[in-house]
């Protein structure tokens, strides 16, 4: 009974990582500049690809697997917000302009 | 690339990503993995880390030279082979002992002496390249 | 057919494993690779001091040397001997077999590097040695003997990528200009080379399923053969490049003129013919029936390379370049008896390979030796040796003969033995084609000879003023180079003066090619049951 | 329809929205306009991966490819790294060559 | 001491990626554990008291909702229709209460993790965070929302 | 037959490789030895036979696979050839990179010191 | 075993060369009086070869030798009959005195020790030559022959003539040496012999034989080329670029004689057909009358002597072509003869050369009483070239006259062969006797003229050997039935291969005969020509002036062009362009592909369709839109990061199929490729697009499409079989209970092949040492280039560390407003120019 309960949540907790990706890439392709696409890759692609791994987690039934699955999320969440980091200022320091939507811009001011 | 929130966690992430290094070469018998993944998460290891602290930090920090390690790696490789020589089997038999250590045994065994020279010589190369081209870059 | 399924049943497991111990003696067939690796491996841990790399690759090629002489007389008396590694049975681990031409290949590449690795205390300068060039000498060394030594088709190619890595590090020691441009053309093209070995690799696989040597000459007969041709075709397109053979030597002339001369020496030492060693073996040994299909396309580029190369020598004036294209031409005949295969041609072949890696060798050397006195690497600004440097003159001349094939001299006895088998498989153009070579190779020699040894001063001036540009050598030049030189050039002269040895062991290393039961019984693997009345049915 | 059923169906629908997402990043990175972007794009190629690994993971219940999958949360950001250290100096360099071109232009009015 | 409680977390991290927590692997954890901070010695970070576990666990807490909420909130906004009109992207200056490098980036990072803002740079005089949103309708709301958020918890950690 | 599909997939991928590598641009080029190393890779894998989703190992406790196993033999051979592919290729890459440098140029047709250009004029004289 | 003869006989060949060996050092001790000791060694060899005579005499003949290389046949070994012991006796004794020549005629030459060991390695060849009997031996010898000529040749090396000269010699007498060794290797494929002495008796197998006409045309053309025969004999006059010592000794003795020497060695096999009559008949007639006529022409003494060397050569290779006893045994006569005159005069030559600083005819007179001794040996020799009686010269003449007999006058034309080649004989003698009556009068006759130095007689060294030579010749003549004993019979029978029963025709019927006749004929022409000469000499002159060619000169235009064809080839082949040497391999690839398959007419069937799902569908798309993506991407830049897409492509291909190591290490490479990549970009230049036009895509994409069409062919005929797993099934079977791990891929990679992966790592190894080196070492040296575009567009290093500094303090960063208006774009192709210009230029 329980296995059969873990199954159907870990089921919809990787539909429902899955579908994070799908917008994650539907966001990537959607927002008007870089820094606003990064919003959709770093996070909803992160929790895509976590949710995938609690997933596992759940249906797993196996200590080792269980605490690598959440260890490799905790990995995840350790890296992602690194490279997003490093790629914004990077962008920013090279000079890719925001989109015109974009109304306040401190970080630039700052530069002057 | 020495921004402060960098420079905060890659010594946190390189010394994870070493520590997974490893785990991966031990268990590459058994489970994916082996002495040359592994080795390449080290050298991504040694890599992120002189991105983000500067090469000369890392060269401080390795003590060793990474061509001399992945010399090493070689050395010991070969080494592993030659053991059979004492016991008169050809070249690279491989040979196992068990140390009992509490109630578990520990395994030893030359193809895993083999495995961590294939994981030297890959961290020893990869990050020598990696440090030696970053210093191009930081140096003139 | 995806996959393979696992038979259930319980195997037999200690029939896994080889049963009798291997004795010490055995281990002599993979020492020298490992002694080569490992000195390889421990003088790039200490690549920063000087005197332990020089006196420890010293000592680590004579042993190899010391080993290997010992491994090839024993392997001339009683046959070939394999060691598979692992302990495991012969087709499922990989077998190192020494049988004569693999092991006197082995000792021939050892003694070059020895000699080379002496010239070069002349050579070098003190900053280069901290690159490494100790460590990948001994690496190179290592996957030149690797290859020979292996029975595993795989297991060579990972021989030839140890060998070709360091020889890229050897080129671009010294990092002019020009070694990086040689380096481009090299690296791409060899590259090109190795990948398309593994390809072949990967079809021979898939397609009887096995990379031993020994097991693929009693298989691939049986094999599909439309792909087994294309096969074999891979594989001769593959080394033929490696050989740089005609029309796909390109990258020799360019690069090999560009490092120092010791390294161009190493290079023609050992790395060409290491693909002529595999075309022997492979062609030969293993695909004899592609073989017969390709003859008039091996007959053909054989006598293409055979005169082209030394006509291509004749316009030269950057000295070493023009010696590339000797090299070259010397792969013309040593195909000249993949062509024509019978115990002489192949014997031909085998003693030019050996003669081809000494004289080569040598004669980059002396090129070195004659770009120090002239200080010059072009022939135009050459001129005045033969008043100034006698032994130099000597040398370069003996080795001018030596590489044409005229007598007394070691060139001759292999042209002597293939002229003789093209003769004897009445392949006229080919003996003709040889006989050629030999007298352009006389005229591009002697050319280089009468404008730098003769001719007074350089081109341009009268040659009746004596060239100002000349110097003495210096005393480690004359201790290291001019004696290393002078020893090979002795070798030389000596072996080409009392050919018996090498003439009987290439005799014995062409009817173990062409006769492939010794091998594969040393290998450990069993020959098909022939249905011979004498030997009797198996009870 | 049983759990473990369903879990196969919704295994295999993930890998089919996981196509999809790879299929939609790469339009971006093809796009572009900008390095970033394409950057950006690439590492979400990398995240799509590893879920697409883990959904292996629970599709074949070889929990293996779990192992594969954490290794590549682990060093996937390392290309991104390496990116942005190269539109960081690539940005620099390409506006020192424009004040430098602006130099120039100056320079050769002045004469 | 910090070293030491760094060596264990990563040991038992360690034990978790075995699945092992038998005692030899544990020492096997701590060893590899040793080795990997050796490489990192130089670097080392400025201690870390992790004593209060309680206010940690509420710190994560609080960043799983914020992580689960904002995932959901940030794909509404991609997948409706007129999504350029509902866009207000912007980067803000965040004044820095928090000082320590840790500190900071932990928030820095808390705060990339959060769809709909983006940590861009710290200043170098480490007063201002730089913040992308993807929605600035009101900059203080959105300064305060991480003031009163992440920051204060993060402070309470360290504190 | 996944083979069959993979075959063509792979003539793709060396014609792609074949295509750059005869651009007389190093980077290109460098792509090029790139993707025909992933080409050849396939090729060894497609042409040890392919199976689905079953990764070459024996479970625990076991000592023997209990269902047919992705053939592991290519597998290991593959894992070599990349590794020493990657090796090549890092090579080359520094190599090309080091050539840009030092010939400032990326087109192979203007690195022409080992072999200088124009007409060879050798000495008609003995 | 070995006895003292085999010892003593091969000794003769060998002691030459090691005093050779030893010569620079014995001279630099005895200076002046290194030619006196060196003399020795052919002395002594001259000695020991007499001790024969009485035994071979006797018709035995002597086999000696050391065994070689056993195995192949090979000995060492040496046949002494009359024929190699009369050439042997004539080398060594003719030797002595030119080692003694040489010491005093180059005396306080720097290289004298050199030359000295030439000349002694060179009379070791010989002697070699000669008394070898097995082939290949003698092959060795005739190749050492034409290397030591070539340094001797070559020895006054700073003028190009010498080194034309000594380049010729070679090449021709070296094309002649491989028709040699390709004649002996058919001999020995024919008789299964290498020794000379078996295959006497396969001559009528041989000649029967399919083999017989190229083995005869080989012979023939090697025995022409090194006897200096038309139209091979042109080297010889230039020959005479060496020292006078040299053209005594090699240019009329010894080696000119080997190709006769080889004619005459293997008339017994290959003689006595028409093929063979004709050819050497044909040939060495018109060499006799061209030599001669073109001695005519000359006035250089050393020139003279040569073109009447050839006529000489020319003469004999007709005699043997003839074939009868009678004309062998002239040929004999005439071959001892010559060996004795010709040597005299060139010594001769070179005494008045080397006394006066001239050798032309025209600057020299009246020599007569300022040298008397070189004046009664040149007396002698012009006396021998002329056949006046008392030589032995006169002899020879006689006996070659004596091949006509003539019962009636129609016998003239039923044996008109025989007609003719008298005819031919009297015009080249009558000729050659006018030549030598001409060097005679005019330099030692009349008046006393100017030279550069002043003439006196040389030292005893320079004109004993002259006075000696000629003292043979006269006793030779005189000591008929000793002579006829010793040397002609002996010889005679060598060559004719039967025992010839030479009785001389002049012994007992000497004034009255028809030979006489024609010798009296002989004469009178000659000295109608000698008074002429001066006017022929004009004519010839004028008329060689208005052709314009000449063999030489050809000979010019051969090489030459040889060497222009191999710049052209070499050019064409070896460009030095990258792309087109690869485009080459790839077509290789392409016809090794598609060939085989094509040339078994076994195209693979198209197999069954399957349905694969639609995510590896997808991901076989994406590894497919990725490659497009790559090739056409619009920069580089975008190219290289288009480049992820399809290596992610085949990371999870490897994944869905069971590979989880395969597909991990793929990514890892991937990002780690990505990386490095990254690492270097920075100094790349990757905002360009790289432009094809539209034929070179055609071409490329033609290309690459063949190969990729060739590459999944193959791959199906492969797949249609079934592979044998048994490898595998083993490793599957053992993994766990022998190795001791679950993963079989691993256990492959540390076990079973652990070895590939030592090889590997050892790769990798050597790929950082490589890559390490390559990264620090540096050409040093500025980079050299002007131009502010250069310096912004281009100055890579500079202008990086420049940026490198700012991102540090990051103040320019700040201050910058970006605008990414001003594209690089611009600037690039002025760059790139740039960069072609100055790759052009070697630095
Ligand atoms: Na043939
Ligand atoms: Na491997």
């Amino acid at each position: 009974m329980i296995v059969e309960i873990a199954y159907y949540i870990g089921a919809i907790l990787l539909l429902i990582g899955a579908l994070f990706s799908v917008v994650a890439a539907i966001g990537i392709l959607r927002l008007p500049d870089l820094y606003t696409r990064m919003h959709a890759a770093s996070k909803t692609g992160t929790m895509g690809a976590g949710l995938t791994f609690v997933a596992i987690a759940v249906v797993a039934f196996d200590g080792p697997v269980i605490l690598r699955a959440l260890v490799g999320f905790i990995f995840l969440i350790l890296t992602a917000p690194v490279g997003a980091h490093l790629l914004a200022r990077a962008a920013c320091l090279a000079g890719y302009k925001p989109s015109e939507l974009t109304e306040i811009n401190e970080y630039e001011e700052s530069m002057k | 690339m020495k921004t402060v929130i960098f420079k905060t966690i890659a010594p946190a992430l390189t010394a994870i990503m070493v520590v997974f290094s490893i785990f991966v070469l031990l268990r590459g018998h058994n489970e994916p993995g082996g002495g040359f993944i592994g080795g390449l998460i080290a050298a991504s290891a040694i890599a992120i880390y002189g991105i983000a602290v500067g090469v000369e930090n890392v060269r401080k920090a390795l003590k060793f030279d990474p061509i001399s390690m992945a010399g090493f790696g070689v050395f010991i490789a070969s080494f592993a082979g030659l053991l059979s020589l004492g016991q008169s089997f050809p070249f690279l038999t491989g040979l196992w002992g068990y140390i009992p250590f509490g109630e578990t045994k520990i395994t030893v065994s030359t193809p895993m002496l083999f495995d961590i020279g294939v994981y030297f010589a890959v961290v020893g190369t990869i990050g020598a390249v990696a440090l030696a081209l970053e210093e191009e870059d930081d140096d003139k | 057919m995806a996959s393979h399924s696992v038979a259930q049943t319980e195997i037999e497991l200690p029939a896994a494993m080889l049963e009798l111990p291997t004795s010490v003696a055995d281990w002599s067939i993979v020492f020298p690779v490992v002694i080569a690796l490992m000195a390889g491996a421990l003088l790039a841990m200490v690549r920063h001091s000087r005197g332990s790399q020089v006196g420890f690759s010293v000592l680590a090629v004579v042993a190899i040397i010391v080993i290997e002489i010992d491994l090839f007389f024993r392997v001339l008396e009683n046959g070939p001997v394999a060691m598979t590694m692992g302990n495991w049975l012969p087709p499922f681990g990989i077998s190192f077999v020494a049988d004569v031409m693999s092991v006197g290949f082995a000792l021939a590449a050892a003694v070059v590097t020895l000699v080379v690795l002496i010239y070069f205390q002349a050579e070098i300068v003190p900053r280069e040695s901290r690159h490494g060039f100790y460590p990948l000498v001994m690496l190179l060394l290592a996957g030149v003997t690797g290859a020979f030594m292996t029975g595993d088709l795989f297991n060579l190619y990972v021989w030839f990528e140890v060998m070709l890595i360091s020889s890229f590090g050897l080129l671009i020691i010294g990092g002019k200009k020009i070694q990086l441009d040689g380096a481009i053309k090299y690296g791409f093209l060899n590259f090109l080379a190795t990948t398309f070995f593994l390809v072949g690799l990967g079809y021979l696989y898939g397609l009887i399923g096995t990379l031993n040597m020994a097991d693929i000459v009693l298989i691939a007969p049986a094999a599909e053969p439309a792909a087994m041709t294309a096969i074999a075709a891979i594989f001769f397109l593959a080394f033929a490049m490696k050989a740089a053979a005609f029309p796909v030597n390109a990258w020799l002339p360019a690069s090999y003129h560009t490092p120092d001369a010791a390294v161009s020496a190493l290079f023609a030492g050992l790395l060409t013919k290491v693909g002529a060693y595999v075309l022997l073996r492979i062609l030969v040994a293993l695909l004899p029936e592609q073989r017969d299909v390709f003859d008039p396309l091996i007959t053909a580029i054989a006598i293409l390379t055979l005169i082209i190369a030394p006509l291509g020598a004749i316009a030269q004036t950057n000295l070493r370049r023009a010696l590339g294209f000797f090299v070259i031409g010397g792969i013309g005949a040593i195909l000249a008896g993949i062509a024509a295969p019978s115990v002489l041609g192949v014997a031909g072949a085998t003693f030019y390979v050996f003669h081809a890696m000494l004289t080569m060798s040598a004669f980059y050397l002396v090129a070195g030796l004659v770009e120090r006195v002239t200080q010059a690497t072009d022939t135009r600004q050459m001129g005045g040796v033969y008043a100034s440097n006698s032994l130099i003159s000597i040398m370069f001349l003996i080795l001018v003969f030596a590489a044409a094939g005229l007598p007394p001299f070691l060139g001759f006895w292999p042209k002597l033995l293939l002229t003789e088998a093209a003769l004897q498989d009445a392949d006229w153009w080919l003996a003709a084609a040889i006989l050629i070579n030999s007298i352009l190779t006389t005229i591009a020699g002697t050319r280089l000879w009468a404008h730098i040894f003769w001719r007074n001063g350089r081109e341009g001036k009268k040659s009746e003023l004596s060239n100002d540009r000349l110097r003495e050598l210096k005393a480690p030049e004359k201790t290291f180079a001019l004696g290393a030189s002078v020893a090979l050039v002795l070798v030389i002269v000596v072996i080409g003066l009392r050919p018996n040895l090498i003439f009987d062991s290439s005799r014995v290393a062409a009817s173990d090619l062409l006769q492939t039961e010794n091998y594969i019984e040393a290998v450990g693997l069993e020959l098909p049951t022939q249905a011979n009345p004498t030997t009797g049915a198996p009870q | 329809m049983s759990g473990f059923d369903f879990l196969q169906l919704s295994a295999t629908i993930a890998l089919g929205l996981l196509t999809l997402a790879f299929a939609l990043t790469i339009i971006r990175i093809i796009r572009g306009p900008s390095l970033p972007d394409r950057v950006l794009a690439l590492e979400m190629l990398v995240s799509t991966g590893i879920a697409y690994t883990a959904v292996l993971a629970i599709k074949t219940s070889f929990f293996l490819y779990l192992d594969v999958a954490i290794s590549l949360g682990l060093v996937g950001f390392l290309a991104t790294v390496a990116f942005a250290r190269y539109v960081l100096q690539r940005g620099l360099q390409r506006k020192e060559r424009e004040s430098a071109i602006q130099a120039a232009s100056s320079g050769k009015l002045k004469q | 001491m910090s070293r030491v409680a760094l060596a264990i977390v990563l040991a038992i991290i360690w034990a978790a990626i075995t699945g092992n927590f038998s005692a030899p692997n544990l020492l096997l954890g701590g060893s590899v554990a040793i080795l990997a901070l050796l490489l990192i010695r130089k670097e080392f970070a400025p201690p870390v008291y992790l004593q209060k576990i309680k206010r940690s666990i509420s710190l994560a807490g609080l960043f799983l909702y914020e992580l689960a909420l904002s995932a959901y909130r940030v794909s509404v906004l991609i997948l409706s229709p007129n999504m350029k009109s509902k866009l207000k992207p912007g980067i803000i200056a965040f004044p820095l209460s928090v000082t320590s490098d840790v500190e900071i980036t932990l928030l820095a990072n808390l705060i990339t993790l959060t769809p709909g803002t983006l940590s861009v740079d710290v200043s170098e005089d480490r007063k201002f965070l730089y913040v992308h949103a993807l929605s600035v309708p009101n900059k203080k709301a959105l300064i305060k929302e991480i003031a009163d958020g992440f920051e204060t918890k993060i402070i309470e950690v360290f504190k | 037959m996944i083979e069959f599909y993979m075959a063509p997939l792979i003539g793709v991928f060396f014609t792609v490789a074949v295509y750059l590598i005869l651009s007389r641009a190093v980077i290109q080029m460098l792509l090029g030895i790139t993707i025909l190393g992933n080409g050849v890779n396939l090729l060894i894998f497609t042409l040890g036979r392919i199976t689905r989703e079953v990764p070459p190992i024996v479970p625990q406790g076991l000592k023997q696979p209990l269902q047919d196993i992705a053939n592991p033999l290519p597998q290991a051979l593959i894992l070599t050839a990349i590794v020493i592919g990657f090796a090549l290729f890092t090579f080359l890459l520094i190599l090309g990179y080091r050539a840009y440098q030092e010939l400032d140029a990326d087109d192979t047709n203007n690195m022409r010191l080992a072999e200088p250009t124009g007409k060879t004029k050798p000495p008609l004289s003995y | 075993m070995i006895s003292d003869q085999d010892l003593g006989i091969t000794l003769i060949a060998i002691a030459p060369f090691l005093a050779a060996a030893l010569a620079p050092f014995i001279h630099r001790f005895t200076k002046g009086h290194s030619g006196w000791v060196l003399a020795i060694i052919p002395a002594s060899i001259f000695i020991y070869l007499l001790g024969f005579v009485e035994q071979i005499a006797r018709g035995e003949v002597v086999n000696a030798g050391f065994d070689w290389v056993p195995s192949y046949g090979l000995r060492l070994s040496f046949y002494l009959d009359g024929l190699s012991v009369t050439f042997a006796l004539l080398i060594s004794g003719i030797g002595t005195f030119i080692i003694l020549y040489s010491g005093a005629y180059l005396k306080g030459h720097v290289h004298q020790g050199r030359f000295l060991a030439f000349m002694l390695m060179f009379m070791g060849s010989m002697l070699g030559l000669v008394l070898s009997d097995n082939l290949v031996s003698l092959f060795v010898f005739w190749e050492l022959t034409a290397i030591t000529s070539f340094l001797l040749i070559g020895f006054d090396h700073v003028r190009e003539a010498s080194r034309r000269a000594a380049i010729q010699a070679l090449v021709i007498t070296g094309l002649g040496g491989l028709a040699l060794l390709a004649a002996i290797v058919l001999l020995r494929q024919f008789t299964g012999q290498w020794d000379m002495s078996a295959m006497f008796g396969w001559s009528d197998a041989i000649k029967e034989g399919g083999m017989y006409l190229p083995i005869l045309l080989l012979v023939i053309f090697a025995a022409f080329t090194k006897s200096a025969q038309f139209p091979f004999h042109f080297w010889l006059p230039n020959a005479m670029e060496a020292p006078t010592p040299v053209s005594a000794y090699l240019h009329s003795a010894t080696m000119v004689k080997a190709g006769v020497y080889l004619l005459a060695r293997f008339n017994p096999v290959l003689g006595d057909t028409f093929e063979w009559s004709l050819i050497l008949q044909v040939f060495g007639g018109f060499t006799l009358l061209w030599g001669a006529a073109m001695a005519m022409k000359q006035t250089d003494l050393k020139q003279m002597l040569a073109q009447t060397t050839i006529a000489s050569l020319g003469l004999l290779v007709l005699l043997i072509g003839i074939g009868t006893e009678v004309a062998i045994t002239a040929a004999v006569l005439y071959l001892v003869s010559h060996a004795f005159y010709k040597g005299a005069l060139f010594m001769v030559a070179g005494s008045v050369d080397h006394s006066t600083g001239t050798r032309d005819i025209g600057e020299l007179g009246g020599l007569w009483r300022a040298m008397p001794l070189t004046f009664a040996a040149a007396a002698i020799g012009v006396a021998g070239m002329a056949g006046v009686p008392a030589t032995v010269a006169f002899m020879a003449k006689e006996e070659m006259y004596a091949i006509l007999e003539l019962s009636s006058i129609s016998d003239l034309f039923t044996n008109w062969t025989t007609t003719l080649a008298i005819v031919v004989m009297i015009l080249g003698n009558a000729m050659m006797m006018a030549v030598g009556l001409s060097m005679l009068f005019k330099v030692f006759f009349g008046e006393m003229k100017t030279t550069p130095l002043k003439p006196h007689e040389g030292s005893l060294s320079i004109w004993i050997g002259a006075l000696v030579l000629g003292g043979f010749s006269i006793w030779a003549g005189t000591q008929l039935y000793y002579f006829t004993n010793t040397i002609l019979i002996p010889v005679a029978s060598s060559i004719a291969g039967y025992g010839v029963e030479a009785s001389l025709y002049i012994k007992f019927s000497m004034l009255t005969t028809l030979p006489f006749a024609l010798s009296t004929l002989t004469w009178i022409l000659g000295v109608v020509i000698f008074l002429a000469i001066a006017d022929i000499r004009a004519i010839m002159r004028s008329f060689a002036k208005n052709l314009g060619w000449s063999f030489d000169k050809i000979f010019d235009w051969l090489i030459f062009g040889l060497i222009k064809l191999s710049a052209r080839l070499t050019d064409f082949l070896h460009h030095g362009r990258l792309e087109i040497y690869l485009y080459v391999v790839f077509v290789g690839f392409a016809l090794a592909l598609i060939l085989p398959l094509f040339g078994n007419f076994a195209l693979p069937t198209m197999p069954p369709i399957e349905t694969i799902s639609f995510y590896e569908g997808g991901i076989f798309a994406m590894a497919l839109v990725g490659l497009a993506a790559v090739v056409m991407a619009k920069t580089r830049l975008v190219a290289i990061v288009s480049l992820g897409i399809q290596g992610f492509a085949v990371a999870l291909i490897f994944m869905l199929f069971g590979a989880p190591d395969l597909g991990f290490t793929q990514f890892m490479v991937e990002t780690l490729s990505v990386v490095i990549l990254a690492l270097v970009m920075t100094r790349l230049h990757l905002d360009q697009r790289d432009f094809r036009a539209p034929m070179e895509i055609i071409r490329d994409g033609g290309l690459a499409l063949i190969v990729g069409v060739g590459v999944t062919l193959v791959m199906f005929s492969v797949l249609q079989t079934t592979l044998d797993t048994r490898l595998s099934d083993f490793f599957t079977l053992t993994s766990v209970p022998l190795a001791h791990g679950s993963n079989i891929v691993n256990v492959i990679l540390v076990d079973y092949r652990g070895l590939d992966t030592l090889g590997e790592i050892s790769v990798v190894l050597a790929a950082g040492i490589a890559i390490i080196a390559l990264i620090r070492i540096r050409s040093g040296g500025p980079q050299t280039g002007s131009g502010i575009l250069k310096k912004i567009t281009g100055g890579r290093r500079k202008k990086t560390a420049m940026a490198n500094k700012t991102s540090k303090t990051s103040k320019v960063a700040k201050a910058s407003k970006s605008t990414r208006a001003v594209s690089s774009r611009k600037a690039s192709p002025a760059k790139s120019k740039a960069s072609v210009e100055k790759g052009r230029k070697p630095a």
